[in-house]
């Protein structure tokens, strides 16, 4: 999410997810909300019954697609082109929020140099979509008094992916449509507290709440509280990990409640990584692919054994309360990593979570106010929350933004790192499915869920499976430079031709033996979502 | 016999969701009417959220990797290993030589003492997660 | 004025908590509970001084889940291979339990259930426990914002079901017996009673009368009856709600009355494991789908179909009366606004 | 604390006697219940189906393919589809499943009575018909039997050894039809409704009987109405998926019957009045 804290300062949903039912234009780029964000969707469905208007931008004709007044089925990784042909047209059409430009943002002359050097005819051309309804989205979304954008992984996951979320940021801003109640852009996240391990500094160069690792200030304020010295360089990021192969930076690897080798691209790079470490430890409740490669694996209490709280996509702190003791002998992570704490000399002494929380409230600004009592006696707080008068902020940026003003980043069109050619002449993406969760660690092992979507399919087009002379169900071989899976095929027109779409969460199907180990170039996210292969019929299962 | 209410693990929505329990057991998930998110639904994973907890092949005991296989030791075991195969590496390379993967999954205070126990403990920021997958 | 005696009685409103606690002397207590999240649920009252009883407000659960678990475990197996293949009953820990509260429609709901589970086969799981249950109901005086229970003849009061019946009448329950159970209680707690009057009673109906005026809205459920029976329900009203469903099953789930299920073992060991029992939708691709892939209900606009002319056509021709309470509970559940409601009217304006 | 006896729900142990292989696909699944007193009183007749619990596999309902014999021995045969069968398929002679049953409504065995017998099968659908054939050779031996019977292929040509058998009769005639040749092949290659020219019969006075997948049924039913078969005298049994058995849980569910209870024996005129995935076009 590095793109929106360069554009915003803040890197998460500006809105609350129940204010994108009072939207009056919602549009909807890289995500397929309804299976992925169901919570989500049930707003976009509410407000479009209200009356809103609905533009989603997905190559794929999605659930919510079909419901949606403009769907721009756009080239795969032709987000930029397509949003800068929008901007284009919306300051043609003097749909700008001049006033929110010059009052609240920076940078815009760069930007307007960018948009006047375009060639909206040729950009549709490469976008794949007719100029004119390109044109009626912009409209739409210009003309709109309280505008949303949700986008997700969609976006993200290209080599482009940070240049594309700052593209929306500019076509927000270029519109007004940020600062309010009901409008903004909403990065919709992935999993469950992907926002909360963001926020505790899970990441190689920030500290808690994002103060970076190489700001002296922060830094000696991190070592005044833990007592120890600590290291200014920002750390290397998972890729840069689990990619670095028999030779790489790190020699040991401590995996807490992560499956890298299915989640992670390039499933033979990581194994070999993983492999070859000196030590792996991995604490999971089920056994996954990652720990049968450990060295030690930690059984660990699941959500339902445990007091804490998770940060959800709306920066809303909530707390998740323990049920049951943890099964067996498992311990919560908190115990595990408290003990070998101490087993290192460095003992940690917390009663419970609730007095975790109070250091993290103490070095934390955003969590300043957060305490499990405050939260026990509420649907939680959304961050930013300053202390414990605060009564947290539902949406980002009202007057002003987190960094001052919004900085315009115009970016341009850059070709995905592969396309399909003559020997891999199909494009994969992929994704995920409504029944299953990740990488099926905890979804698969309900019978219900895996009886609905119990192994992996490849939607295709029905007019490339003719050609394949594939019926529903015949198992495929799906080639790319990298490696080789088999799985069934599902004719759909969900998917056009030329393009082929499947998921993740299935280890019999490892999608990522195929994909490539390409990333965005600032936020390491890797290019999920394009990737050439080939396709075969198999005729035995 | 009780319900709890928690917040659900199968997306960033985050939807109150109540575990019931009954000799021990959650054996049902029900959606939180008053809960800003949830709104009393939930989507076919939230209703199944208690599917996964009691799966007979969820991980009871510590394992520890002897002679190529995974075999169960007892904590102090895992601990005591763990800790000295750490600090080894720390003594041999550096800090450094360690990566951390937190989880997206797990709560904050744990990913909080997680990034703590890699940056004050190993002394390095080799840490990271899936936020981008 | 002449006392004229009735087989009605009044429970001074104050009284309500000491009966329980006399009742809960013999029985587990199940009482719609405001928990402190404000939610309301049907809960078991661990402690009667420290809970809040809340009978002004609709259960957001059904009592549905303590007749018929989510989740249950029907019987352990035991298993080896060439030697042995046993089946050993699941142990039951029910006592006996007293459910207050009871709305018509959750009320209607249990007797559907009896038939769905006791009229052939005998359920033994559910027989068990339906044995040891007392019912207190309670009339609904004011619907709530999706209740037709009018339409669906369940509600808002009922005269026959019940164990025990409370009507609110303002200063005191009015307090009716359908069973020896109830009874059994009028007589042995006859302390807590006083015979009611025939004012009371002609309140009781005044309270009726008021209530059926408070319905927000108006459902016709008997002219889509009609219409799906005569065949006028076209097509496209199906396909409609199936691009709008989102496939939750939470509109099977919550629903008092869908008692669909599913069945399958979960091993624990080489030699061990569970069958068990869990609720599913017929909504649901899976529901019906056969092993080897083949699926007679080939497409959700099929098995929405299915849903709604099994509860206001199928069980209708064959018990007399459709398989909804009208409670609402799945309007307000439905993600995509596919909800029995939206069915209703859609199915009224057809035929027309 | 109380036992319940759930007798619904919980199966009885049954011994494999032994294994036949039908085919590649098929097998033969020769059964008994430990219990020999249940056993004795155990009296499926032909259409009714039991569930049948592999262990660690669920249950799956599988139709009578014999009555039991004087040992009080039967048949089920079962061809490798799912997950279950394909646990079932690895179990030998002497391994133990679990069944429960028998349920369902059986053929109208007293209205096949003295009346000519026209046998539809395809694949795996021949296993329900087969107690009926053999009870139609058993009494009254002057009618005539017929039997189409289609299969993929020569190789998969199931239950020869019953075809065999009934072949010995004269009032019989078995056809068969395979969809794709194979060397060797001497008989018709073809859809089972190429076989009814092949034979003859008077449709006001036979009765037609029929298992197959869906598409075959679909054109049989043509085929025979067609011919003049009168709706009541073209009896069929139905697959569906299924999980109590009993009525209760729905999976089953074809319009407003349920194949486990109102079924799995239908007429076509009972089957006319439903809306069927078998018979729409």
């Amino acid at each position: 999410m590095a793109g929106l804290a360069t554009t915003f300062g803040s890197g998460a949903m500006t809105n609350s997810i129940n204010e994108i039912e009072n939207a009056q234009v919602i549009l909807v780029t890289g995500s397929n909300t309804t299976e992925a964000h169901p919570q989500v969707a049930r707003r976009i469905f509410d407000a479009v019954d209200r009356g809103a208007k609905l533009i989603v931008i997905d190559p794929r004709k999605t659930l919510l697609a079909k419901r949606a007044h403009i769907h721009l089925a756009i080239r795969p990784g032709t987000d930029i082109p397509l949003l800068n042909t929008m901007m284009r047209i919306i300051l043609d059409e003097n749909l700008a929020d001049d006033l929110f430009v010059e009052m609240r943002t920076e940078n815009f002359h760069e930007l307007r140099d960018m948009l006047f050097r375009l060639d909206c005819q040729e950009m549709a051309e490469i976008i794949g979509v007719p100029l004119e309804k390109i044109r009626a989205a912009a409209q739409i979304y210009g003309r709109a008094q309280k505008a949303v954008v949700c986008y997700c992984l969609g976006i993200t996951q290209h080599i482009c992916g940070t240049d594309t979320v700052q593209s929306i940021a500019n076509l927000a801003m270029l519109s007004g449509n940020v600062e309010k109640e009901d409008t903004g852009v909403d990065p919709l996240r992935g999993q469950n507290n992907v926002q909360g391990a963001c926020d505790m500094g899970g990441l190689p160069n920030v500290y808690p709440s994002y103060q970076r690792v190489d700001v002296d200030d922060f830094r000696l304020k991190f070592e005044k509280a833990w007592g120890v010295s600590l290291s200014g360089n920002p750390g290397l990021t998972v890729l840069e990990m689990t990619h670095g192969g028999k030779d790489g930076p790190v020699r040991a690897m401590f995996i807490m409640g992560e499956n890298p080798l299915l989640s992670d691209p390039v499933q033979e790079k990581v194994r070999e990584t993983l492999t070859n470490l000196e030590f792996l430890a991995v604490t999971d409740i089920f056994l996954t692919d990652t720990a049968e490669l450990a060295d030690v694996v930690f059984p660990a209490a699941s959500f339902a054994e445990k007091t804490g709280t998770f940060t959800n996509s709306e920066r809303r702190v909530q707390m998740v309360r323990r049920v049951i003791r943890p099964l067996g002998q498992s311990k919560t992570d908190a115990d595990i990593i408290m003990e070998l704490s101490r087993r290192l000399e460095y003992p940690m002494h917390y009663q419970s979570s609730a007095e975790v929380m109070e250091e993290i409230a103490m070095l934390a600004p955003v969590y300043g106010g957060m305490y499990h009592d405050r939260l026990e006696g509420s649907w939680g707080l959304q961050w930013p929350c300053w202390d414990r008068e605060h009564d947290g902020t539902p949406f980002l940026h009202k007057y002003y933004f987190t960094r001052g003003r919004g900085r315009f980043v115009p970016a341009s069109y850059q070709a995905p790192a592969e396309l399909p050619d003559g020997d891999y002449p199909y494009l994969l993406s992929t994704g995920r499915v409504y029944h299953q969760y990740h990488t099926g660690t905890m979804s698969r092992k309900s019978t219900l869920l895996s009886r609905e979507a119990g192994e992996a399919l490849l939607q295709i087009n029905p007019l490339d499976a003719g050609r394949l002379s594939v019926r529903n169900g015949d198992f495929l071989k799906m080639r790319s430079r990298r490696g080789e899976i088999k799985l069934r095929a599902e004719l759909t027109d969900q998917v056009r031709e030329g393009e082929v779409y499947t998921t993740f969460h299935f280890s019999e199907a490892p999608i990522n033996l195929l994909t490539i180990a390409a990333q965005d170039g600032k936020s390491k996210c890797p290019e999920y979502k394009i990737c050439a292969v080939s396709l075969e019929k198999r005729t035995e299962g | 016999m009780k319900d709890v209410l928690t917040t659900c693990v199968y997306c960033g929505c985050g939807c109150g969701v109540y575990l019931h329990e009954e000799n021990g057991r959650v054996i049902s998930s029900a959606p939180s009417k008053k809960h800003p998110v949830s709104r009393n639904n939930l989507c076919v994973k939230g209703w199944h959220l208690h599917d996964f907890i009691h799966h007979p092949d969820r991980l009871t005991q510590p394992l520890m990797r002897k002679n190529g296989k995974l075999v169960p030791v007892d904590w102090d075991e895992a601990f005591a290993f763990t800790a000295s195969e750490l600090a080894r590496i720390r003594q041999e390379r550096s800090g450094d030589a360690v990566g951390f993967l937190a989880s997206a999954k797990c709560t904050n205070e744990e990913n909080y003492l997680f990034q703590k126990f890699a940056r004050a403990v190993l002394g390095t920021n080799n840490i990271d997660h899936c936020a981008r997958l | 004025m002449v006392l004229i005696m009735t087989n009605k009685y009044i429970l001074k409103k104050d009284h309500l908590v000491p009966l329980l606690r006399q009742l809960g002397k013999e029985y587990q207590l199940v009482a719609p509970l405001e928990n402190k999240h404000g939610d309301t649920l049907f809960t078991h009252i661990d402690n009667l001084d420290n809970c809040r009883v809340d009978l002004e407000n609709q259960p957001q659960n059904s009592l549905k889940q303590f007749f018929f678990p989510q989740q249950e475990v029907l019987f352990r197996y035991r298993n080896q291979p060439g030697v042995s293949y046993e089946f050993e009953p699941a142990k039951s820990r029910e006592d006996a339990v007293l459910y207050l509260g009871v709305r018509p429609c959750d009320l209607s709901a249990i007797l559907y259930m009896d038939v769905v589970f006791l009229k052939d086969f005998k359920d033994p799981y559910y027989q068990k426990r339906r044995n040891n249950s007392v019912l207190v109901g309670l009339n609904c005086n004011t619907p709530f914002d999706n209740c037709f229970c009018n339409g669906t003849k369940s509600g808002p009061f009922i005269d026959y079901g019940f164990d025990l019946q409370l009507t609110d009448l303002g200063k005191y329950f009015l307090v009716e017996s359908d069973r020896s159970r109830g009874e059994d209680i009028l007589e042995k707690l006859h302390q807590f009673f006083e015979l009611a009057t025939e004012d009371d009673v002609k309140d009781q109906y005044q309270a009726y009368l008021e209530s059926r005026g408070r319905f927000k809205r108006q459902v016709h459920v008997d002219l889509a009856m009609k219409n799906l029976a005569e065949g006028y329900v076209a097509d496209g009203v199906w396909t409609e709600l199936s691009e709008r469903c989102q496939d939750c099953g939470g509109c099977a789930y919550i629903c008092p009355t869908c008692v669909c299920f599913s069945i399958y073992d979960q091993q624990q060991s080489a030699t061990e494991g569970e069958r068990i029992r869990c609720w599913d939708a017929c909504t649901f691709s899976g529901f019906t789908r056969m092993a080897g892939g083949h699926n007679p209900v080939d497409s959700s606009i099929r098995a929405i179909e299915q849903r709604f002319r099994h509860k206001l056509q199928f069980d209708v021709k064959k018990h007399g009366r459709p398989s909804c309470v009208g409670c609402g509970r799945c309007v307000e559940m439905c993600f995509g606004g596919t909800d029995i409601i939206r069915f209703i009217n859609m199915a009224c304006c057809e035929g027309m | 604390m109380e036992i319940l006896q759930p007798d619904l729900y919980l199966p009885k142990s049954a011994e494999i006697i032994d294994v036949t292989e039908e085919n590649s696909q098929i097998k033969t699944y020769i059964l008994s219940f430990i219990d020999k007193e249940f056993n004795d009183s155990f009296a499926p007749q032909p259409g009714q189906f039991v569930l049948l619990s592999v262990p660690h596999y669920g249950e799956a309902p599988i139709s009578f393919s014999s009555t039991p014999d004087e040992n009080g021995r039967f048949h089920l045969s079962v061809r490798k589809a799912g997950k279950l069968t394909s646990a079932l398929h690895a179990m030998e002679k002497g391994d133990i499943v679990g069944l429960r049953g028998p349920y369902g409504r059986p053929f109208p065995m007293e209205q096949f009575e003295g009346k000519n017998l026209l046998f539809v099968a395809g694949g795996i659908g021949l296993a329900p018909l087969c107690p009926v054939i053999n009870s139609s050779l058993q009494n009254g031996a002057d009618r005539c039997v017929t039997l189409l019977y289609g299969s993929r292929t020569p190789s998969d040509i199931a239950f020869k050894a019953d075809i065999d058998k009934w072949r010995q009769h004269e009032n019989v005639t078995c056809l068969l039809t395979v969809d794709s040749s194979e060397e060797g092949w001497q008989g018709e290659v073809g859809l089972v409704t190429g076989l009814f020219g092949k034979c003859s019969y008077d449709p006001d006075d036979t009765l037609a009987i029929i298992c197959g997948p869906p598409m075959m049924i679909r054109a049989v039913f043509a085929e025979l109405e067609r011919q003049g078969f009168s709706d009541d005298n073209i009896i069929t049994t139905m697959e569906r998926h299924m999980k109590c058995g009993v009525g209760i849980c729905r999976h089953c569910h074809m319009d407003e019957k349920l194949v486990c209870k109102d079924g799995p024996v239908f007429t076509l005129s009972e089957l006319k009045k439903l809306d069927v995935m078998e018979l729409r076009s």
